[in-house]
């Protein structure tokens, strides 16, 4: 099936409350930086061109190209985005492409979608635009390697954060999440790789005006370079120690009562989801609920009004 | 080829049909919220979210099974939630040697893993219900309305537009290349695997300026229709009484089920 | 037919100087660097219609994507007057209406209704209005009851229809028309003809179909390798057999 | 040209039975659900020409979109004595050279060249034998020298010869062609005529050009609606006003 799921985007249901808003919050802030950046830096002619590069990735990503023992790996597109289009507007399109893959097709959901969106969209741009921005101006075939390292890395980054947020809401082990997880990305990463050189490549040769005008003047400064670095580098690092050493890092979190609090606690300000004054009964827990969600409700209103303020400004 | 996959939206008339779609959006996080926060292993909670979908599958016309019949979306997923059964909180239940890792399933982590599915299996069919009683512009009109930035859903809204058209030449390029992937008999066809992913990268890179180009002609055969930067629709947007009616009673339900959940 | 006899290879100067449409010395090369269009002159009066003839890669489609502004390139054009610039193209889109060779650049909405009313809606026309008038544009290409059809899943001769109408539900002034008739079926294809025939609006067609020439267009123009090489009346320069040898062309 | 006289409507009956090309009762349904052949039949032999007729939406794009394994449903269709399974497809796109009706449709790649050199490599085809096919191809559709322009950044007519190229370039047994000559300015399309005319393979050719089906063409299939309403002798079907303006035709 042509738009089967891929295996990043994550359902409804696979993450726990607290991990999902974390995600969101984070979200949220980058995505509304990117709003306003490119607000200041792009016209109003540029906001279409967006959505029809959106719907070029939408579209690209049903380019599947076999990849071995009969499965087929498909592009993601976020590095690939973040390269033409300059880091902002490229988190802006993987946002959109994320948002409609949940809202039209099911595919990743609702609640997660912050972390969806930040993984496929957030990490990858970091990773994608900030490694290659390194290189921008150098000759065609250094920029072009570099394009495919930063494409490989920011699949594996995007894999093992999803392995990680999964493993924090603990519905996989970690044991088991991340090795197969990165195996397959592994592969995938390459496929994605080729074809982010690939249409650089076409690009470079048949509209080289794109691609200049568009990486000097709408990218970000050298803030990017360093964020690029020191995630590949956090990705680079985390990633033998998760699978080398699975054990020893869920013991820690383990101590540090962060799988309890994944699996059933969404509350912490609610010790045991009751309410103090009412003690310990079935009323208790209930309105410790419904208090709980008006909290979150209110906090994620919170945020997203924050945010619009600061776009206004 | 699925083409036709693009609208989920099904022609049916019903009262669900013509909420207001702002109404919709809300119910529907809500209700993916409620099963968030729902306890692990809270059976009966989880029966009565169904009950509920239930409801609303038969209220739009579209048959009892519909979203149902949908939701095998999550099923490449479950190989990830399989993993959970081996939670180290909670009873071993076994304990399995295969040679390089020893797996022991626990009572927690099985309940764990059924209500991670559980979760997730209700949420999809409720997106599945938003997207199949509401057109999907208006959807966009609605998130509008609940202040997303104009920029996104501007974006959102041109990445629908186009989702067609550049869908639709993606298909054609797959379609050009299947076409003339020949072979001989008796020789080896396919041409060398570096060539092969040239080709495929080289598409890709067609398909973007493809799209780029005809961005310009389209965007441009839009202004020439009169196009100004807001897409209008024919649906005016106004909540009534029975738009405001169904939101209460649908968080009393939602507020209801969290009851179930919590009451041991 | 009002012919009036000229010699032939000369430019006809009509006897308005061009009121609806001039065109002087338009140039044009595409980004890659390839140059499609290298002088073109042109007038067009009230109530004129047209025909763009010329072999495969003359400009003909190029020089009508400069007619309302989706190429701009140095060179003047004026539409009723005005020059085309940021300011003028609001007015200039609605007054010229161009239908692409190709039908997939022309439909971008989900359904054939949603396509076709969305000039009428965004000239801010009333709902009923808007109904009437997609009414009337898809039944003037004999495609009454494909309304909810989705617009890219139909046939290539389909599309053509309904991308003619998407334009004729904004009545525009000004008909531009680029290879309408390729595609369609011989039925659709003479409905079409007797349809223009009677639109009395100023129209520039490109085509290949050169007896849809000789029956519809009084005055017909030749273009190749981006310069006109020969504009008058069509009922002398089809009988010129070495002007049409020398581009392309054949009496049929 | 070898015309049997039979009566009108009727199949004609090939002598052979269809040893290239045999169709048993094909039905398809867009995935929207819309019926687009209902029951079509058909034999193809060794070296017949035949053109395919109908008004748009008949069903002619669906039905060639079966002959190399596009589409495919139940029914039975044999290529040369082959069904079309997995298995057999690399074979039948050998033999079955397929020219969509949009030429958009199948360029695909950066360069011209490397469009026509696509089918040929990919049949793992040794590179001299490549570069001389690619010219012999290009060279038959007038388009020697074009190799290294940007397939997209042509103009429609050129695309379309182009989009013949890559097929003649994978000297298929049988040339399936959708409205070739749609586009072409008169005198390609007389140099088509006359190419295919020296063609000796077999052909089936979809296309409105009424008097290419009669210059060229022996035996003719009208199509309407999902169904083959009239296959056989071209000068006897054309002779049929009644079926003619019944399916949207009309004598030029
Ligand atoms: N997007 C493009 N980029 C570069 N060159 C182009 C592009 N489109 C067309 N050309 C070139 O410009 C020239 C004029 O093309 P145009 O499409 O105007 O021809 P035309 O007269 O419409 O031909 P046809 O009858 O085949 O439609 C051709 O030589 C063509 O190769
Ligand atoms: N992708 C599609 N999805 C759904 N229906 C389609 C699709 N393509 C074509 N159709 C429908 O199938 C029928 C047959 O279409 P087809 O393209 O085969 O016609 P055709 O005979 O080639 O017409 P034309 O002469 O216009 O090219 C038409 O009614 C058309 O609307
Ligand atoms: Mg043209
Ligand atoms: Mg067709």
């Amino acid at each position: 099936m042509l738009l089967a799921p891929a295996p990043l985007h994550i359902p409804d249901g696979f993450l726990n409350l607290v991990v999902s808003l974390i995600f969101w919050a984070a979200t949220v802030i980058m995505v509304g930086l990117a709003t306003s950046k490119t607000n200041q830096t792009l016209g109003e002619k540029q906001v279409p061109l967006m959505g029809i590069m959106a719907a070029f990735i939408f579209a690209a990503q049903m380019l599947n190209f076999p990849v071995a023992g009969g499965t087929s790996g498909h592009f993601l597109g976020g590095a690939l985005a973040a390269i033409v289009l300059g880091p902002w507007a490229g988190i802006l399109v993987m946002t959109a492409v994320v948002a409609v893959q949940a809202l039209l097709f099911q595919d990743g959901g609702l609640l997660v979608m912050g972390a969806n969106i930040f993984n496929m969209g957030i990490i990858t741009a970091v990773i994608g635009f900030g490694l290659y921005r390194t290189v921008i101006g150098r000759n065609k075939n250094i920029r072009l390697i570099v394009a495919g390292m930063s494409a490989w890395l920011a699949t594996m980054a995007a894999a093992l954060l999803t392995s990680l947020q999964l493993w924090l809401s603990s519905t996989s082990r970690l044991a088991l999440v991340v090795p197969a997880m990165l195996g397959v990305h592994a592969l995938i990463g390459i496929g994605e790789a080729l074809i982010t050189v690939a249409a650089l490549a076409f690009i470079q040769e048949t509209r080289p005006d794109l691609l200049d005008k568009e990486a000097t003047a709408s990218s970000g400064g050298r803030g990017w370079i360093v964020a690029g670095i020191l995630v590949s580098l956090l990705a680079v690092l985390i990633s033998p120690l998760a699978s080398g050493n699975p054990d020893g890092l869920e013991r820690v979190a383990d101590d540090l009562g962060f799988l309890e609090t994944g699996s059933s606690k969404p509350f912490e300000i609610l010790p045991d989801y009751t309410f103090p004054v009412l003690g310990d009964t079935a009323i208790s827990t209930i309105i410790a609920g419904v208090v709980g969600t008006f909290i979150l409700v209110g906090l994620l209103i919170l945020i997203g009004r924050n945010l619009r303020k600061n776009r206004k400004q | 080829m699925h083409i036709n996959a693009f609208d989920r939206f099904h022609f049916h008339d019903s009262f669900i049909h013509r909420l207001d779609p702002r109404i919709k959006v809300v119910v529907t996080v809500a209700f993916i919220l409620s099963n968030a926060i729902l306890p692990d292993g809270s059976w009966l909670a989880f029966a009565t979210a169904w009950l509920g979908l239930l409801v609303v599958n038969d209220l739009s016309n579209l048959g009892l099974g519909y979203s149902f019949k949908r939701s095998y979306i999550i099923l490449p997923f479950i190989l990830v939630a399989i993993t959970a059964i081996f939670s180290p909180l909670g009873n071993p239940l076994a304990e399995w040697d295969l040679g390089f890792v020893t797996l022991i399933p626990t009572d927690f982590g099985l309940v764990r893993f059924f209500s991670v599915l559980t979760r997730s299996w209700l949420s999809v069919q409720m997106a599945i219900l938003l997207v199949a009683t509401t057109q999907f512009p208006d959807l966009i009109h609605a998130f509008e309305h609940l202040r997303l930035p104009r920029v996104l859903t501007t974006i959102i809204a041109f990445l629908y537009r186009y989702l067609f058209v550049l869908t639709n030449e993606a298909l054609r390029l797959l379609r050009a290349r299947e076409a003339r992937s020949a072979g001989l008999p008796g020789q080896k066809r396919g041409g060398k695997l570096i060539w092969r992913t040239k080709v495929t990268g080289s598409m890709a890179g067609q398909l973007f300026l493809r799209s780029y180009e005809r961005s310009d002609r389209i965007y441009n055969a839009m202004l020439a229709r009169g196009y100004t930067g807001h897409l209008r629709t024919l649906n005016p947007h106004k909540m009534t009484r029975a738009d405001w009616l169904v939101l209460i009673l649908s968080l009393f339900v939602i507020l209801f089920i969290q009851f179930v959940g919590w009451v041991r | 037919m009002p012919v009036k006899h000229q010699p032939v290879y000369e430019i006809t100067i009509p006897e308005c100087d061009g009121d609806v449409l001039q065109i002087q010395d338009l140039h044009f090369a595409y980004p890659d660097g390839h140059v499609a269009l290298q002088g073109v002159s042109l007038n067009l009066c009230e109530g004129e219609k047209v025909a763009l003839v010329g072999p495969n890669g003359a400009g003909k489609s190029t020089l009508m994507l400069h007619l309302n502004g989706i190429l701009r390139e140095d060179g003047d054009i004026f539409i009723g007057g005005m020059s085309i610039d940021e300011q003028n193209l609001p007015i200039i889109r609605a007054m010229v209406g161009l239908v692409f060779q190709n039908p997939d650049d022309q439909l971008f909405s989900p359904t054939v209704f949603d396509d076709v009313a969305f000039g009428p809606l965004h000239m801010g026309l009333p709902e009923d209005e808007v109904h009437i008038r997609v009414e009337e544009a898809l039944a003037a290409v004999q495609m009454n009851g494909f309304g909810e059809r989705l617009s890219h899943h139909l046939s290539m001769g389909q599309k053509k229809r309904i991308a003619i109408a998407t334009v004729l539900a904004m009545r525009p002034q000004i008909l531009v028309l680029d290879e309408p008739s390729a595609g369609l079926d011989p039925r659709t294809r003479r409905a079409l003809i007797n349809f223009l025939d009677e639109l009395p609006i100023t129209m520039l067609i490109s085509t290949h179909d050169i007896r849809m020439v000789k029956e519809l267009f009084p005055r017909m123009i030749i273009m190749d390798e981006g310069i006109i090489v020969a504009d008058g009346s069509t009922v002398e320069l089809l009988n010129d057999a070495a002007l049409l040898q020398d581009h392309g062309l054949e009496i049929p």
